[in-house]
């Protein structure tokens, strides 16, 4: 079931393509296809998966050092949800949107880019195996350098050739981790490490390969002093791909990390491990403030919106490092959180330029006149980023703050509650433009003249998912905490 | 466990730094990548080095070798995909480079970023007018 | 509370009341202008009735709860009505009405907005008041917080954008401040936040150091709400700002809330016995004399009669503030009361300074002369208002006066009654001046023997104006004498103070 | 295996490696790296890849280096004129 | 004052790692933790298990036969990646006229050339199909296939080329090799085991081994033509000059 969610994307992918050679016009339907059948078939695996540990799944029916093995847990099939549901609103959002953006000759390259991504997210989000985790990584990576360079202006691929500079390296890192790792206990699945890694005499060796491990996905994570490539790649690659990176690559990015620290390099001899997850915690505080500063001080909204997205970045690497259950869980519900907030904004500044062609945020002054539900679904998913009540920021920070607290590190505690007051403030400048400030005139038309239908659902579904899962985070704590209970 | 005993290791990480060395400071694009390519390779000779055994053979059954004196072949397979992914990314990377020379007449990536700025700022001048 | 709570919908009910006006308004926002509002203030009224079925089971000693949500196990979205609640959420409705009827005369541009958030921060406020945790009770008081914001800001001239930044940069670091003690809290309560009895933490679940950082933790954040003295810099740009009615509202009720949440905390977060053994409660106390009598004096030196009075809010709010600090039976009755005797007198003042402003555009007090001659309805309700602040028996300002006094002379500080005496003599210091302008002097008095103008009742203003402003002043008086009337304060808050301080 | 083969091929190849980006001319450096990878892949096959060996050759020097010549190729046309 | 930090910083590293090297097991030990575990196991059972002699293929295809997908996968994002940022070229033929890849024509090259690319196609095929038993496999005979086109294709011109290789024939030929694993995993199901099993459980244990042989011969050839093509693909639109810059799909 599992594994039919992340090769039904790939399968779609191709098919997809000739698709896009017969008939070009089918496009935006034929990409739809997969990835409602995945999000359908995660869906009936909500139920499936025991609530006090995970599916195991032997492919080719080898036994487990032989085989590869899928593990899906809750965190997994939680992310893997989320995945389905982005691409899908994001597909949605495209087939009007993309020709702002994209020429004709590139539309099959970017639909079947965008289910390459998600099937390799997926495929990344499930696999217990570490050397298949890096396989995905890099189907991840390489659909997201073609999805940046997709409208092939200069600028485009500008950001897209220094995101692979970047992101090459890191997979090379990671790829040398990983070499090491095998060095110093000869087994590649997850389980088996965690219980090779106790017994294994190279201590050295595995400490390097953890801190090989942060760098290369915090390159990927943009955790705070890897992130030069983010603001470029994010603000200036296609809206509703904005969306995806934004929203998921980073996520799932910080997975990896997450899997590393808690599924291989268990808590358990974090005696390893302590001291580069103590340098992780400053850096996403680091982060965390510098994100907040910087995207106060853009003048682009989607550049903003790329800098917020390094402050959360920030928010959810603190979830981790307070290693216990609250603050993992917060980690993972800021993950659908900054998810759907950020792609909801990332679509909105993308409707904003089909509308009007304004990346500015000055350009924004008293645009609720001409797009009332474009501007409330904005204000809802900034409400969420900030995290205010009852949206799903509010739940995640709370679970953030939590866990810090009883982690006793107060120090966090004190930038997390900084960084959310800098998020208020650089959301709020935009939101007060947009409501109580008199636009210039001509730049808006009095009369309400939204973007279309197929742009402004995707939109609202993001913003009241945000509140949804704010109001009614019982139908996810829970099994979330146990989760997270049981990594620990 | 000294370095002139493992010196494949010690080779494949000096590789690896010249490599990273090439990447940070080269400013010509393809260069970079040329040292990209050797980062890689460097990291692949590491691998098989670490599948090595003392005069083992490789791991082809048949001709009556026995399997105790082959050569690790796991680290090979992954070396596989190793390849596969610098082939990839290098195509992606010199197809960016193909464009951003059409659209520049250059490699080097400063004149690259000078040029940027120009267009930003008369991109802004325009916008202000 | 005393017994179990029963299951009601009706505080839900409560809550989405409002929202009914909200939904007419965006439907049809360009029907008949009369129809739409006069809808808008059957949607308050029939809240405040709402509010009323509940009187009976109340005054019997019930309490009501209805879980809309819950994150995990204690930690959920509950809304339960008890006696202290419910005390709030009938002030707070019935100054709504009034409120609502009066802007339908008063507000002119945008009214769309502004009733659409009137409504909305109604019942925002009233889930504050219902809220049956300190989670809920967080959630909402923010909601209030950004929900009031377009209120502020509605008149968006330069210093009404000016002062509503202000409120929302003091609102959101509150807010921050306030997130962390109630996650505090929350943690060190050991997943305990109901309202359900009187003091949830203690010594043996939680150190010393970490319940007083807590405790200051709620003072902070609330206290910009309620504008303790060094926290207080936006209330003095808000109230002017605001249209009249909002600023009513923001002294009468919104301030309030930050006061009700302290209240909340004091006597069942922590309880009068750990608040004792902490010794926090003087800190609460000098804050709030402090506050007293400096409020009293700047509001001397005001000349703009929203900013006197906005002043002089900010003093009176302090009263409740001392009275709760006191931790004494007549204190805590007297700060009670005082929450709904203050939201009745000075919600009159500043609806009576509306009328003012919107009749003859006059802001400053020293332009006012005669100002009783062309409206002495509204000035003559002004008057019992200001005397009533004062402490003139008989009014309520007398009360809870008296009550407070007799507090501090229980808990054996007379300390506390110079401070009163001090803040009363203040007040009438900066009330009586008023009065005096607007009856002893007229236009072009200097001039001996200049005759002084007839009273004339033609120029009075329409009824949605007036009557707000007579039935709060008749109440000034009535709440005055009649003290018992079920439904009045004392009828509710003794019940709450006698099981408190049994 | 003698070591002293492999130290010579380790020289070479490190050798390459620093030459391959030295060169002003991309040209020559493209084909030095192509070397390399034929240093390479005679390493691994001292090594006992053959197959890793016979991958290196096609893919790391055969088809890698065709993008980077087509690359220079075209950026240089474009130089000239 | 940039390279000095860079080669300061990177001197810093290589210091590290050659202190690492250092802590390392030591090389080609027979009995270090890599070379125990599954590697054993592998160099054991695979002749039996999956009846190909070479342990790399038999460990690529079928027992990590899903990180192979994977790898498809990759050139596959590869290829849509390069046609993101180039795009891919007009219907049927590209119409060369400034071909930059043709160089000068002459008789004897063409001659050789047509009579050598049958053998190279026909080595690369022995390497994909004798993978079980010898060096090679799909990727590397995929490298090959490539490389015979590109050699045609810098004789006789892009034009030339893509007449004999036309958009039709390529964009389902890239994606055959996904498209195989993802065939052969769902009969992998169907016969009985899990996704991407080649010795089905359903039929008897006798003739599994040689259906897992023949099912990874399939696999191999299809590796190889997906490989190839989509080389080729990455080839011509690199090749493909600024004429036809902004395509039409």
């Amino acid at each position: 079931m599992a594994i039919f969610m992340i090769t039904l994307p790939l399968l779609g992918a191709v098919l997809v393509s000739i698709v896009g050679y017969l008939k070009p016009h089918w496009l935006p339907w034929g990409a739809l296809v997969p990835l409602l059948a995945s999000g359908v078939l995660g869906c009936m695996l909500i139920g499936r998966i025991p609530s006090d540990g995970y599916i195991s799944y032997h492919l080719g029916n080898w036994s487990v050092p032989l085989g590869i093995e899928l593990r899906v847990d809750y965190l997994a099939l939680f992310l893997m949800l989320l995945i389905c549901a982005l691409g899908l609103l994001a597909l949605i959002f495209s087939r009007r949107y993309i020709v702002k953006e994209v020429s004709a000759g590139r539309m099959t390259a970017y639909y079947v880019l965008i289910l390459l991504l998600s099937g390799g997210l997926m495929g990344f989000v499930a696999s217990g195996d570490i050397f298949n985790l890096f396989v995905f990584m890099e189907i991840v990576a390489l659909s997201s350098y073609g999805l940046v360079a997709i409208s092939a202006n200069s600028r485009a691929v500008r950001a897209a050739l220094r995101y692979l500079l970047m992101g090459a390296p890191a997979s090379i890192i990671i790829l040398l981790g990983i070499a090491l790792l095998y060095m110093a206990t000869g087994s590649l699945n997850m389980a088996e490490l965690a219980g090779r890694i106790g017994q294994s005499g190279y201590r050295e060796i595995l400490i390097a390969s953890f801190v090989l491990f942060v760098v290369g996905f915090g390159v990927k994570a943009a955790l705070f002093p890897l992130h030069l490539w983010l603001p470029d790649a994010h603000s200036i690659a296609p809206s509703p791909v904005s969306a995806l990176l934004s929203g998921l690559v980073v996520e799932v990015s910080i997975f990896g990390i997450l899997r590393i620290a808690y599924s291989v390099f268990t808590p358990h001899v974090g005696n390893l491990t302590s001291a580069t997850s103590n340098a992780l915690a400053v850096l996403a505080a680091a982060g965390v403030i510098f994100g907040g500063v910087m995207a106060l001080l853009q003048k682009d909204l989607k550049l903003m919106l790329a800098y917020s997205t390094i402050s959360h970045v920030g928010y959810i690497f603190l979830g981790l490092t307070a290693f216990n259950a609250e603050g993992l869980t917060g980690a993972m519900y800021h993950m659908l959180d900054h998810g759907l907030a950020k792609a909801c904004m990332f679509l909105c500044a993308g409707s904003f330029i089909y509308i009007k062609g304004f990346r500015r945020i000055e350009d924004l002054k008293g645009a609720w006149r001409q797009m009332p539900w474009t501007c409330f679904a904005f204000g809802l998913a900034a409400f969420s980023l900030v995290g205010i009540p009852p949206t799903a920021g509010f739940i995640s920070k709370w679970y953030l703050i939590l866990g810090n607290v009883k982690a006793g590190n107060w120090v966090y505690v004190v930038v997390l509650l900084l960084g959310s007051l800098l998020g208020a403030f650089y959301c709020f400048r935009i939101l007060y433009y947009m409501f109580f400030q008199p636009g210039k005139e001509g730049a808006w038309t009095p009369r309400p003249a939204d973007v279309p239908p197929s742009m402004l659902i995707p939109i609202w579904i993001l913003a009241v998912a945000t509140v949804f899962f704010g109001l009614f985070s019982g139908l996810v704590i829970p099994s979330l905490l146990k989760a997270a209970g049981l990594l620990i | 466990m000294n370095l002139s005993h493992n010196y494949l290791y010690a080779a494949a990480m000096l590789l690896f730094c010249i490599g990273l060395y090439n990447v940070i400071v080269r400013r010509n694009i393809v260069k970079k990548l040329i040292g990209l390519n050797i980062m890689e390779t460097s990291v692949f000779f590491f691998y098989i080095s670490l599948g090595y055994t003392r005069n083992g053979v490789a791991p082809v059954a048949g001709a009556g070798a026995d399997p105790t004196r082959m050569v690790n072949p796991v680290p090979q397979v992954l070396v596989l995909t190793g390849i596969i992914v610098a082939v990839g990314v290098t195509a992606l990377a010199l197809s960016m480079v193909i464009l951003l020379h059409r659209k520049y007449g250059t490699l080097d990536t400063d004149q690259i970023m000078r040029m940027a700025r120009q267009e930003e700022t008369q991109a802004a001048r325009e916008e202000g007018n | 509370m005393q017994g179990k709570p029963f299951f009601s919908v009706i505080p839900l009910i409560g809550i989405l009341l409002p929202w009914v006006s909200l939904l007419i308004l965006t439907l049809m926002p360009s029907r008949s202008r009369k129809a739409r509002l006069s809808l808008c203030f059957l949607g308050s009224a029939a809240t405040f009735v709402l509010v009323l079925t509940l009187l009976p089971g109340i005054l019997d000693g019930h309490s009501y709860t209805i879980k809309i949500a819950s994150v995990v196990q204690g930690l959920e979205l509950r809304l339960t009505v008890d006696t202290l609640g419910y005390y709030f959420a009938l002030m707070l409705s019935f100054l709504w009405m009034l409120a609502t009827l009066y802007s339908i005369g008063y507000i002119d541009h945008k009214e769309n907005r502004f009733f659409i958030f009137m409504a909305l921060v109604e019942s925002f406020i009233l889930g504050c008041a219902f809220s049956g945790n300190m989670f809920t009770y967080f959630i909402f008081y923010e909601l209030m917080t950004f929900g009031s914001y377009p209120l502020i800001v509605h008149e968006e001239t330069r210093e009404a954008r000016y002062a509503a930044t202000k409120y929302l940069v003091y609102s959101i670091a509150a807010g921050a401040v306030l997130f962390f003690a109630v996650v505090g809290n929350y943690f060190w309560g050991g997943g305990q936040l109901g309202f359900g009895q009187y003091g949830s933490l203690s010594l043996d679940i939680a150190s010393r150091a970490a319940l007083t950082t807590l405790f200051f933790a709620y003072l902070a954040g609330f206290g910009v709400k309620a504008a303790i003295m060094p926290l207080h810099g936006w209330v003095p740009d808000a109230h002017p700002a605001a249209p009249s009615p909002a600023s009513a509202l923001l002294s009468g009720v919104i301030l309030k809330a930050g006061a009700f949440g302290i209240i909340r905390v004091v006597f069942n977060i922590f309880g009068i016995e750990l608040m004792r053994e902490l010794k926090v409660f003087i800190v609460m106390a000098v804050l709030a004399c402090i506050t007293i009598v400096l409020a009293s004096l700047f509001a001397l030196t005001q000349d703009n009669l929203k900013r006197r009075l906005a002043y002089s809010s900010i003093g009176q709010v302090s009263y409740i503030i001392l009275g709760i600090a006191m931790l004494t039976h007549d204190g805590g009755l007297g700060g009670l009361m005082h929450l709904t005797h203050h939201a009745i007198m000075k919600g009159c003042l500043f609806l009576c300074a509306g009328v003012i402003l919107l009749k003859t555009g006059k802001r400053n007090i020293s332009e006012m002369r005669g100002i009783g001659y062309q409206y002495p309805i509204t000035m003559i309700a002004f008057s019992v208002c200001a005397l009533a602040m004062i402490g003139t028996p008989p009014s309520v300002g007398f009360i809870s006066k008296w009550l407070l006094g007799n507090g501090a002379l229980e808990a054996g500080l007379p300390v506390y009654i110079i401070i009163l005496l001090t803040s009363a003599l203040l007040s009438a210091a900066y009330f009586l001046p008023i009065i005096y302008v607007a009856f002893f002097r007229w236009e072009g008095d200097e001039i001996e023997g200049s005759a002084r103008p007839k009273l004339s009742f033609t120029n009075e203003s329409d009824y949605r104006l007036m009557v707000p402003i007579i039935v709060l002043a008749i109440l000034v008086v009535i709440m005055g004498i009649w003290i018992t009337v079920p439904g009045f304060p004392y009828s509710l808050v003794s019940k709450v103070i006698g099981v408190i301080f049994h | 295996m003698e070591p002293a083969l492999n130290t010579i091929l380790i020289v070479l190849l490190v050798t390459t490696a620093i030459l391959a980006t030295l060169s002003r001319d991309l040209l020559a450096g493209v084909i030095i790296f192509s070397v390399y990878g034929l240093i390479m892949s005679l390493m691994w096959l001292r090594l006992q890849a053959p197959d890793l060996a016979l991958a290196e050759a096609a893919m790391g020097a055969g088809v890698t280096t065709v993008f980077f010549l087509v690359t220079v190729f075209k950026t240089r046309g474009r130089d000239q004129s | 004052m940039k390279r000095l930090l860079a080669l300061l910083f990177v001197a810093a590293l290589a210091v590290l790692l050659l202190f690492l090297v250092t802590k390392m097991p030591s090389l080609g030990d027979p009995d270090n933790p890599a070379r125990q575990g599954m590697a054993t196991q592998y160099l054991e059972r695979s002749p039996e298990d999956t009846g190909a002699q070479d342990a790399v293929t038999a460990v690529n295809v079928n027992y990590r036969g899903y990180d192979t997908m994977g790898k498809v996968g990759i050139i596959y994002c590869a290829l849509m990646g390069v046609l993101a940022v180039l795009g891919r070229e007009k219907r049927g033929r590209i119409q060369a006229r400034l071909d930059g890849a043709r160089v000068a024509p002459s008789k004897i090259v063409e001659v050789m050339v047509r009579f050598v690319i049958p053998f190279i196609i026909l080595f690369s095929a022995y390497v994909i199909i004798h993978a079980e038993i010898s060096p090679g496999g799909g990727f590397q005979g995929g490298a090959i296939i490539g490389a015979s086109m590109i050699i045609f294709t810098t004789i006789f011109g892009l034009q030339e080329a893509s007449r004999r290789m036309p958009q039709g024939l390529r964009v389902p030929l890239e994606g055959s090799a996904i498209m195989t694993f993802f065939v052969l995993g769902v009969l992998g199901i169907a016969g009985g085991g899990t996704f991407l099993t080649y010795a089905w459980p359903r039929v008897s244990t006798s003739i599994q081994p040689a259906l897992a042989n023949w099912l990874s011969v399939i696999v191999e050839m299809a590796i190889g033509i997906g490989v190839g093509f989509a080389l080729i693909s990455i080839l011509f639109a690199m090749m493909r000059e600024e004429e036809d810059l902004e395509p039409v799909a």
